[in-house]
């Protein structure tokens, strides 16, 4: 098993972000996380990426307790992330930028650069490797934080809504990235609201509201769930929308 | 290529500054500039790429100035025999409060610093070994060149010059190494930086403690060509914000910012001073301020980074449709 | 004899341009640096030194009759220069010794001052006199006090103002006087600031009095520029001193006259160390808190007519302010100054620094209550010495001791507001 | 000696209340805008000179003064506001350092310029000598001081949580972009809390005043204890300034008693360390 994580709990004061979730992700897995705003999906994202600490709970990575380890060490074992709001270097260049990223497996300046330019060729932004970074539009940072994270060769990579805020020939540009990432072997975890990618991406999918997980399973199973669309729309409003493929509901390719 | 060119060009203005400009007030304030340099770009390294603005550098400046002093002082030796036990010193201090006082996020950091150098100033202040208010002398009639005690400011230039080019030398070393990349990511954006598998805290520590070794440098050097030090003129905070200012002005977090900004503010303290001070109104201060204020609101980024963008505007800039046209043709 | 001639036409250039700028310096003006804070938190100092030096000045180039024998004053200029005219130029140390310093050297080697003169704060002394040493150039000093600076074997520095060693002997004398005349003397407390004068002076203070037997009961030290002074006053009304001694800077002072009253507290007797409780602005603000202050000073306003009562007419209407005794020794240094370089009939350093060397100036030749003016080969005035002064009737001291010098007799207790 | 003590005591809590008055506007700015204001102390120093100029010109106490101080003082707040602080709030920190200390020492040497580097001083009866409550000492000038410092702290947190104005100036604290998109003018919030703070700030100079001494670089002295005091109390919390005011005042009469007076600012800020260490966010400040 390659990343484990047991009754996860994140509390601020008396309220419970995240209640006791628990996933399990398998070498080659897509793993989509979704729910509504504030449903918690970000705040457990950010517990296995040891940005938040835990207040109960457990995770493993490949057998290894890494509950308290940082957010750095964990990266070197093989866990990469991207954020939602880009956390571009916005001092540096694009090649810059993903040279922090080959770093964390060379010392040497001149192999993590070459090691960042072939994963700007990779992922097609060789030509803008000397750009400054702050000259990027929400695409390109989007693209240059997966760039950045790619370069730190990790086993699983978590992605945190990366194709928010793009438009839809963007965004299938990025599912295409994404497929072509899953299929050099690395094993993901995606934050999504748009459905269509999770539709077209996931294996599995895990459900989240109000803190705790209330559905899982293969993409279909989940999106006609009559508790996943009580928790989109309330309870009510599911009963008027009956007459609505659930994915249009979701904010699927209708948006 | 035609950078280098450049480099050569200002590195031979520098040499010649004190052959041409003769006069012993001339040369010495080329000194001073030099020496501030020394002491704004040691800063500049946790200051300038790693963000972090400390306020209290001088507890680093003054241990290496009271090292100096004190080696002539209690063991009559050369004051060059403490600059290296003045750069244990420091890097240990930055090692002990470097800890917990990195964690702290901007403004806190900062206070923190400041609370450190005024306690350093207290507890001196109080000590007698380190001469208390009174301060330290170093030898007014040199017993010999070792000494470090000379009319001229010529020797003072071009030693102070040497360890200039040897601060930016490692400043360069290590902006080009992975340290210099993960300082200025952790900059920009901590966070993602951790993410990367950038060990933040150590790199922070490890820039804190070069920092304050090098700015220790400077501090003996300070009290070498001065011949004393007391806790004011050694530990007190207006230093630090002196180097904190210059390595602004210049431009924080670039190679030669602190050398521009050293350049500007020097002079046109010691010229104000001399041509305004002696009139007793406190003119100097308050075109001194004006100036500051002026640079911080039209030119937050320092006078170097204005050069640079100049510079750059020439160069074609990418646009936002090249990226997505790149992306496209790519994937 | 190509050679020698060659020889004989350079030397004679050599001493035609030598003459000529002798003639040159003897119809212009004799120039003298002058190193003073002019901002920061003494800038007060540099204010009042201009006033007095602007007064020095005139009585120098221009005659003054009514000043009788008082040296210099009867010619317009310096004598024995041809009356050439004397010139100030100031430079602002802005309190700090580096300032100091570089401020001195460019005084020395851009404006070619002959000699130069300051810098009150002792630490700024210290490193102008150094760049004055190295430049072989008189440096002339009226107010710093702390002892090393005539302990570095220097050949150029001159100090006229009396020193700690020589304040607290005057101060155990007024007091053995003061007990005579039936006051409780015998509890000692002394309250200082940790800066290098309020240490030093204190001290000094403490050895000499334990060396005569009488040791100090509470000493009571603070940082400079306090923001509150409390409990310092709370610990001195506990202890019930019979006499305490204030070494404080003006800012201090007055904080410490607010608070006593404000907490109702008088000691028996309280003896100033000149500095804050000399400041006209410490009079201004806190004089009327204040009544009864004894004070250590060498100047004395002396009675009308006298030299002394003239030049602080003319300081008053001038600046507006009192004469104080840290302006008046400054003025008395640069007056001793340039009595030296009228006596050397000479702009070149070493014949000014042997004719201060030779100074002698005698007790009517001379604006303070010291006994003279005559350097020993540190360079300390070993003829310096002070007088105590008491805050009587509002806002002016009046000499109270010696006998001899005193104008009214010392009034007991300490009267406060 | 107990007696002694109670009286140290009270002179604390005294002096704590003017170091809490003189505070209140550096923490409201450092903590809305995330400005360091190296100026705050020569703020306070004006407010000074405006209640003596008010004496000296009409002869009046801190009644006249006091009023007359806040309004110029917020005055000036708006103008260095819009002048400066508007375009170097958005740049980085160091920026503001420099744009601050630069207005530090440009305010303190025009005032040096225009009225020299002489101290100046209140007479002492201004604010109605000293009250004598069974021995302890209170000065009328300190307390009228700390009275005001506890209705300013108190009008500064109602004014922030009861009143619409100070949630709309708390959501551009919070949240620039955010608030201007629910119709509230970022700038135009801001600078009222630059004339709130600057107003406070002068109005706590005129208290101080009339048991102070008066001198252009009087600022230096008090700014750095108020950057104390808003660190300990975590930057923009007022009520925050209120409680390490007083534990400052607190510790620094006792430490100055009891151990002796150079050691109290040893022992302030090894406490301040201390302190940053275990809770880093000051005693009311937000995560």
């Amino acid at each position: 098993m390659l990343l484990d994580a047991r009754g996860v709990t994140k509390a601020f004061g008396s309220f419970k972000a995240v209640d006791a979730a628990s996933v399990t992700l398998e070498q080659g897995d897509i793993l989509g996380l979704i729910g509504p705003n504030g449903a918690g999906k970000s705040t457990f994202f950010n517990c296995l990426t040891g940005d938040l600490a835990l207040t109960s709970g457990q995770v493993l990575f490949e057998d290894h307790d890494i509950t308290e380890l940082l957010p750095e060490a964990r990266a070197r074992l093989g866990l990469a992330r991207t954020f939602q709001v880009p956390q571009t270097f916005e001092g540096m260049t694009v090649l810059e930028n993903v040279m922090i990223g080959a770093f964390l497996r060379t010392p040497h300046r001149a192999e993590a650069e070459a090691r960042a330019r072939s994963v700007l060729e990779r992922v097609g932004m060789m030509r803008l490797a000397d750009a400054p970074a702050r000259s990027l539009g929400t695409p390109g940072r989007k693209r240059l934080e997966i760039a950045r994270a790619l370069a730190t060769e990790p086993k699983v990579l978590l992605l945190d809504e990366a194709m928010a805020g793009l438009t839809q020939r963007e965004v299938q540009l990025a599912i295409d990235l994404v497929r072509d990432i899953h299929r050099s072997g690395i094993t993901l975890v995606i934050v999504e609201h748009i459905m269509e990618v999770i539709m077209s991406l996931a294996s599995r999918v895990m459900v989240f509201h109000q803190g705790k997980e209330i559905a899982r399973g293969s993409p279909r199973e989940v999106t006609s769930d009559p508790a996943v669309i009580a928790a989109y729309l309330g309870t009510r409003a599911a009963k008027a929308a009956a007459g609505h493929t659930p994915i249009e509901l979701m904010g699927g390719p209708a948006t | 290529m035609r950078r280098t060119l450049w480099l050569l060009i200002a590195l031979a203005l520098v040499v010649a500054y004190p052959l041409v400009f003769t006069t012993p007030f001339q040369q010495r304030l080329g000194a001073l500039v030099l020496l501030y340099a020394i002491a704004a770009s040691a800063w500049n390294i946790v200051g300038g790429y790693a963000g972090q603005i400390s306020v209290g550098h001088v507890v680093f400046f003054g241990s290496g100035a009271y090292a100096a002093m004190g080696a002539y002082a209690h063991f009559a030796l050369s004051p060059l025999i403490g600059i290296p036990a003045g750069i244990v010193f420091a890097v240990l201090i930055a090692a002990v409060i470097g800890g917990p006082t990195l964690r702290l996020s901007g403004h806190y950091f900062s206070m923190a610093t400041i609370a450190v150098a005024e306690l350093a100033r207290l507890i001196v202040t109080n000590t007698e070994y380190l001469g208390a208010a009174v301060g330290l002398s170093g030898p007014t009639v040199p017993r010999n060149v070792f000494d470090m005690s000379f009319i001229s400011a010529l020797p003072y230039y071009y030693l102070f010059l040497a360890i200039l080019i040897i601060t930016l030398g490692i400043t360069w070393w290590m902006t080009s190494s992975r340290m210099g990349f993960y300082l200025r990511a952790i900059k920009d954006s901590e966070r993602a930086a951790r993410s990367l598998g950038a060990p933040a805290s150590r790199t922070k520590l490890y820039a804190y403690m070069l920092s304050a070794g090098l700015t220790s440098v400077a501090g003996a050097l300070y009290a070498m060509i001065f011949g004393f030090v007391d806790p004011e003129s050694g530990l007190g905070i207006l230093i630090s914000v002196k180097i904190l200012i210059m390595a602004a002005l210049g431009g924080a977090g670039l190679l030669f910012g602190p050398f521009v900004g050293a350049a500007i503010l020097v002079p046109l303290e010691e010229i104000s001073n001399s041509l305004l001070g002696g009139k007793g109104a406190g003119l100097t201060f308050v075109v001194y301020g004006a100036i500051i204020v002026l640079i911080a609101r039209f030119q937050p980024g320092g006078i170097l980074a204005l050069i640079n963008r100049l510079w750059a505007k020439r160069r074609a800039k990418p646009t936002e449709e090249s990226i997505s046209k790149e992306a496209s043709h790519a994937s | 004899m190509r050679f020698s001639h060659v020889i004989g036409v350079f030397s004679a250039a050599v001493m035609s341009v030598a003459l000529a700028g002798n003639a040159a310096a003897q119809s212009k003006t004799v120039k003298i640096g002058g190193i003073f804070p002019m901002s920061g938190n003494a800038a007060t100092i540099g204010v009042h030194v201009k006033h007095a030096f602007d007064v020095a000045l005139d009585i120098i180039n221009n005659p003054h009759p009514e000043l009788g024998n008082f040296p210099l004053a009867k010619n317009g200029g310096l004598a024995g220069l041809g009356d050439a005219k004397v010139e100030i130029v100031y430079a602002d140390n802005q309190g700090s010794p580096a300032t100091g310093q570089n401020q001195a050297l460019r005084l020395i080697t851009e404006e070619k001052v002959v000699a130069l003169t300051g810098a009150y704060q002792s630490g700024i002394t210290l490193t102008a006199s150094a760049i004055a040493e190295k430049y072989s150039i008189p440096f002339v000093n009226g107010e710093s006090v702390a002892q090393n600076l005539t302990e570095r074997g220097f050949k150029w520095f001159f100090r006229v103002t009396p020193i700690a060693t020589d304040f607290a002997r005057v101060y155990y004398e007024f007091l053995t006087d003061m007990k005579a005349a039936g006051n409780k003397t015998d509890n000692i407390a002394i309250v200082h600031d940790n800066t290098e004068y309020g240490a030093s002076v204190a001290n000094t203070i403490a050895t000499v009095f334990k060396e005569k037997g009488i040791p100090i009961a509470l000493d009571v030290a603070y940082a400079s520029n306090a923001t509150d002074v409390q409990s310092q006053v709370l610990q001195l009304r506990e202890k019930k001193p019979d006499v305490v001694i204030m070494i404080s800077y003006t800012s201090d002072a007055i904080l410490f006259s607010k608070t006593m009253q404000a907490l109702d507290y008088k000691p028996p007797m309280l003896l100033a160390d000149d500095s804050g409780y000399s400041d006209p602005s410490f009079i201004k603000s806190a004089g009327k808190l204040s009544q009864g202050a004894f004070n250590r000073s060498s100047w004395s306003l002396g009675p009308a007519g006298s030299p002394t009562a003239v030049i602080a007419k003319m300081y008053k209407d001038k600046s507006g302010d009192e004469m104080d005794d840290t302006t008046a020794r400054q003025m008395q240094a640069l007056f001793v100054l340039c009595e030296a370089i009228d006596r050397a009939g000479s702009t070149e350093p070493a014949k000014i620094q042997a004719a201060l060397k030779a100074t002698d100036l005698k007790p009517d030749q001379i604006m303070m209550g010291y006994k003279g003016v005559k350097f020993d080969d540190k360079g300390q005035n070993i003829l310096a010495s002070g007088l105590i002064i008491q805050l009587q009737d509002g806002e002016n001291y009046v000499s109270v001791w010696p006998k001899a010098s005193a104008e009214k007799a010392p009034i007991m207790p300490y009267k406060g507001w | 000696m107990t007696f002694t003590l109670v009286q140290v005591i009270v002179g604390g809590l005294l002096l704590g209340a003017v170091y809490a008055l003189f505070s209140s506007g550096l923490t409201l700015v450092w903590g809305m805008m995330n400005v360091v204001n190296f100026a705050h102390g020569d703020f306070v120093m004006l407010g000074m000179y405006v209640a003596f100029v008010v004496y000296t010109l009409l002869g009046g106490g801190p009644l006249i003064g006091a009023p007359l101080a806040t309004l110029l003082l917020a005055t000036l707040g708006v103008i260095v506001y819009f002048g400066l602080i508007r375009d170097i709030m958005k740049g980085p920190m160091l920026a503001q350092i420099l744009g601050t200390f630069g207005l530090a020492l440009l305010l303190r040497y025009s005032v040096f310029w225009w009225f020299g580097a002489n101290f100046l001083s209140l007479p002492e009866n201004l604010v109605g000598g000293t009250f004598d409550i069974f021995g302890i000492r209170i000065q009328a000038s300190r307390l009228l001081a700390g009275v005001v410092a506890l209705l300013v702290t108190f009008g500064l947190h109602l004014l922030l949580t009861r009143t619409t104005l100070g949630s709309r100036m708390l959501a551009v604290a919070e949240d620039a972009t955010a608030a201007q998109l629910m119709g509230i003018r970022p700038d135009g919030m801001q600078a009222i809390a630059w004339a709130i703070a600057a107003g406070a700030t002068g109005l706590a100079g005129a208290l101080i005043a009339t048991f102070f001494y008066i001198v252009p670089t009087v600022g230096e002295t008090l700014g750095i204890v108020a950057f104390v005091t808003v660190s300990l109390g975590g930057f923009g919390s007022v009520p925050g300034a209120l409680v390490a005011g007083l534990l400052i005042g607190v510790i620094e009469s006792l430490s100055g008693y009891l151990i002796g007076a150079v050691y109290k600012d040893i022992v302030v800020y090894a406490l301040f360390l201390g302190f940053l260490w275990f809770r880093p966010q000051g005693l009311m400040g937000k995560t």
